[in-house]
């Protein structure tokens, strides 16, 4: 088993053992710090995969962007009475088979499909260079798009959060 | 480009290691006698008041969004800057575009006053005493 | 690639010795030992120049007993600590209030590993090096707040939640003011950028578009003494009204990883600016002494400058306000890097 | 074995079940966004993956960066409203908030 093997199942089992932790732990910030390795554990996954910008972008936005936004967010909504921050849960067991319907499906899906793979196999080269390219170029409109996206986004949860303080 | 996160992976383990390793240490020539009033919480030697019921102010919220929406900005800024002196002027005017929605953004919290935190109110020094 | 990695440069001096792999990783650890005890040693003597020089701008001076000028007083301290009592609050949570200091030494110790101490001398040569910094830090933040809220202590809750938002609030114009020297090199690899600003003081990024660039490295200078909860921004450790923040229930060791921590990121912070500003480990005259080991002597020489800075403009000015911090932030400094990116832009277009 | 496109969707299955199943269990409204970004992380995954073990270059990549962005948008927007229903109802059990509920 080489090396690159070794680092995949590391990086698989950390980001499905923090996933497991989030999901299964009663506790908020406990769920919190269950994200925070398992984005970690996905970043790695993206090195893995060639995409060395995205993993950054990963850590970036998700750890150093969203969760601090969710831990201000349990923060804000919660009564820090002690430091237990319970979150209950509700059926259960009907969750349970549906999730795993859904992932005996997916997995059949993976295992029976004839993906069309590539016909050579690829280097790792950097992609920073090519990805601004691309976004200048090819995916201009998106590109453009998404600052709309991102003021409105901005806009709109400012004034929802704000909305209660002058009342 | 492999062999380089590799070293980034094998330097997190090493420092987790190291910061194991000092704990380990100091756990074995440390003293460890808790009494009940050691491993209460501090409070500048008062009892301690009531738990850590905080509520905190709605602007710690505005301020994690706005670093949220200008920390994606960034995200799309870095890949800009490395292309830029190939692509010119086209792609100059392009960001342009996506800065300045950005800066309407952060003039509409400014004017909005989301980002005022409390001032202490301007006593002249003549009515404090 | 301009700059050759230092395990290749290595690795082709000692063919067929042992297997590939193996001895890339033992090389990988030796370097990772390497940059550890580094980041120890200049935290301790980082603490040691904080004492003497506030000890000597106040006409004090500062540690003298413990070797000549007190010069082994901090390696006295560190063995003081480390013989300290680990007090654990009944009422704080166990595990992570163990895990905060993991991530907030690893996440700085992190950022090490693609700093260009010399030409040859990378431990990793990130063809994203500097995005890699900017984001690598951001787990701090994310060790802060587990830390002030673990403790369960309102000051150490109140503390890391002031911290975080003033980490956060900087970090934006720190990241701008960073684009205009990406813009001018056009990529993102650290050893790229010093070897752009290679052949003397007059190569370096600070005078290039000028005054845009030289604006760009104040605001970064500025936005990273906040980051590092330094004065004048040193509010979330303001003594007076939340006792120590977010380490206020932290002692012995842990509390001395904080502390280390926080010293090798001033470090980190001066090799980042040099790095980008200043030339990094290129001399500033041409092509005099600018080889080998004097790149890190010059590399040395300017981080410990501008560490010197920030210890001077320690003593100088006086703590800012909550609400002047916040004004400083999102109404001086990131409408200025707004300003000096779409300056150099222009600069550079026509 | 070695490592295969069919490793990395496996591993990206899990991930998006377990993410729903915090989205279908979890009483906490901020449990059920977190939820929600494994899912996201999860299809992300995909994305890239697919970009690296077929011929498409880059456009799986860019995708998922498109996606992210998106995920950030949303999750300030629904924290927003996260802290507005803890304003109006003291509480963000999304049991408690059925006042739209015929």
């Amino acid at each position: 088993m080489g090396f690159y093997d070794l680092i995949f199942w590391l990086f698989a089992f950390i980001s499905v053992a923090s996933a497991a932790l989030m999901v299964f732990s009663k506790n908020v910030i406990y769920s919190a710090v269950g994200l925070l390795f398992a984005f970690f554990g996905v970043a790695g996954i993206y090195v893995l995969l060639a995409a060395d910008f995205l993993a950054i972008i990963q850590i970036m936005i998700y750890v150093g962007g969203i969760l601090v936004l969710l831990l201000f967010g349990v923060m804000l909504s919660h009564k820090i009475g002690g430091v237990q921050l319970e979150t209950g849960t509700l059926h259960k067991i009907p969750a349970f088979i549906v999730v795993g319907g859904i992932f005996i499906i997916l997995f059949r899906v993976i295992s029976k499909t004839v993906w069309p793979l590539g016909t050579a196999a690829k280097e790792f080269n950097p992609t920073v260079e090519k990805i601004g390219t691309l976004l200048m170029t090819d995916y201009l409109i998106p590109f453009e798009i998404v600052s709309v996206m991102l003021l409105i986004a901005l806009i709109g949860a400012a004034y929802i959060a704000r909305k209660e303080r002058v009342q | 480009m492999l062999v380089n996160f590799a070293s980034v992976l094998i330097f997190i383990l090493f420092s987790v290691l190291f910061v194991g390793f000092n704990f380990l240490l100091s756990r074995f020539i440390q003293p460890r006698n808790p009494t009940p009033l050691k491993v209460s919480t501090y409070e500048c030697g008062e009892i301690s008041e009531g738990d850590s019921w905080i509520q905190f102010n709605i602007r710690f919220y505005v301020i994690a969004l706005a670093f949220l929406i200008f920390d994606v900005e960034i995200v799309f800024l870095f890949p800009w800057a490395v292309v830029f002196k190939n692509l010119g002027i086209f792609s100059f005017i392009e960001m342009m575009v996506f800065v300045f929605m950005l800066l309407v953004g952060l003039a509409y919290v400014w004017a909005k006053g989301d980002l005022e935190w409390d001032k202490p109110k301007d006593v002249p020094a003549k009515e404090m005493f | 690639m301009p700059v050759s990695n230092i395990y290749v440069t290595i690795f082709q001096t000692f063919p067929d010795k042992i297997p590939d792999t193996i001895f890339t990783i033992l090389l990988m650890l030796a370097g990772a030992v390497g940059i550890t005890v580094l980041a120890a040693l200049l935290a301790l003597i980082g603490v040691y120049l904080e004492r003497k020089i506030s000890a000597h701008m106040q006409d004090r001076l500062g540690p003298m007993h413990v070797g000549w000028h007190g010069v082994i007083q901090t390696l006295a301290d560190a063995l003081k600590l480390l013989l300290k009592e680990d007090i654990v609050p009944a009422a704080a949570d166990k595990k992570l209030h163990l895990l905060a200091p993991f991530i907030v030494f690893s996440a700085t110790i992190a950022a090490f590993v693609v700093l260009p101490f010399s030409e040859t001398l990378v431990l990793s040569n990130l063809n994203v090096g500097i995005f890699y910094v900017v984001a690598i830090s951001s787990f701090v933040v994310i060790g802060i707040i587990l830390a002030g809220w673990a403790s369960n202590n309102k000051w150490s809750l109140l503390g890391g939640m002031r911290s975080a938002a003033q980490i956060v609030s900087f970090e934006i114009p720190a990241s701008l003011s960073i684009l205009v020297v990406i813009m001018a090199v056009g990529s993102l690899n650290l050893g790229d950028i010093v070897q752009f600003q290679n052949g003397g003081i007059l190569h370096w990024l600070i005078w290039k578009s000028f005054p845009f660039n030289l604006i760009a490295f104040i605001i970064f200078f500025t936005a990273s003494l906040a980051e590092l909860n330094r004065a004048p921004f040193d509010l979330p450790e303001a003594e007076s009204e939340i006792i120590a923040g977010f380490h206020t229930e932290y002692s012995g060791m842990k509390w001395a990883i904080f502390f280390l921590a926080e010293y090798a990121n001033m470090f980190l912070v001066a090799v980042i600016a040099s790095t980008l500003f200043l030339g990094g480990w290129s001399s500033p005259f041409g092509n005099f002494m600018n080889y080998g080991i004097f790149s890190i002597f010059w590399l040395f020489v300017k981080s410990f400058s501008l560490i010197f800075i920030q210890m001077w403009l320690r003593w100088t000015l006086p703590r800012v306000r909550v609400d002047q911090l916040m004004y400083t932030s999102w109404k001086v400094l990131t409408p200025f890097a707004f300003l000096c990116m779409i300056g150099v832009g222009l600069y550079m277009i026509f | 074995m070695s490592i295969g496109l069919a490793h990395f969707l496996t591993l990206s299955a899990i991930l998006f079940c377990l993410g729903l199943f915090a989205v279908i269990t979890k009483r906490n409204a901020v449990t059920v966004l977190m939820g929600i970004e494994l899912i996201i992380n999860a299809a992300n995954i995909n994305f890239i993956a697919f970009a690296r073990f077929t011929d498409n270059d880059l456009d799986g990549q860019i995708f998922a960066i498109f996606v992210i962005v998106a995920a950030a948008a949303a999750a300030a927007v629904a924290l927003a409203i996260v802290l507005n229903l803890y304003e109006r109802l003291k509480s963000i059990d999304l049991d408690e908030a059925d006042s739209l509920a015929g």
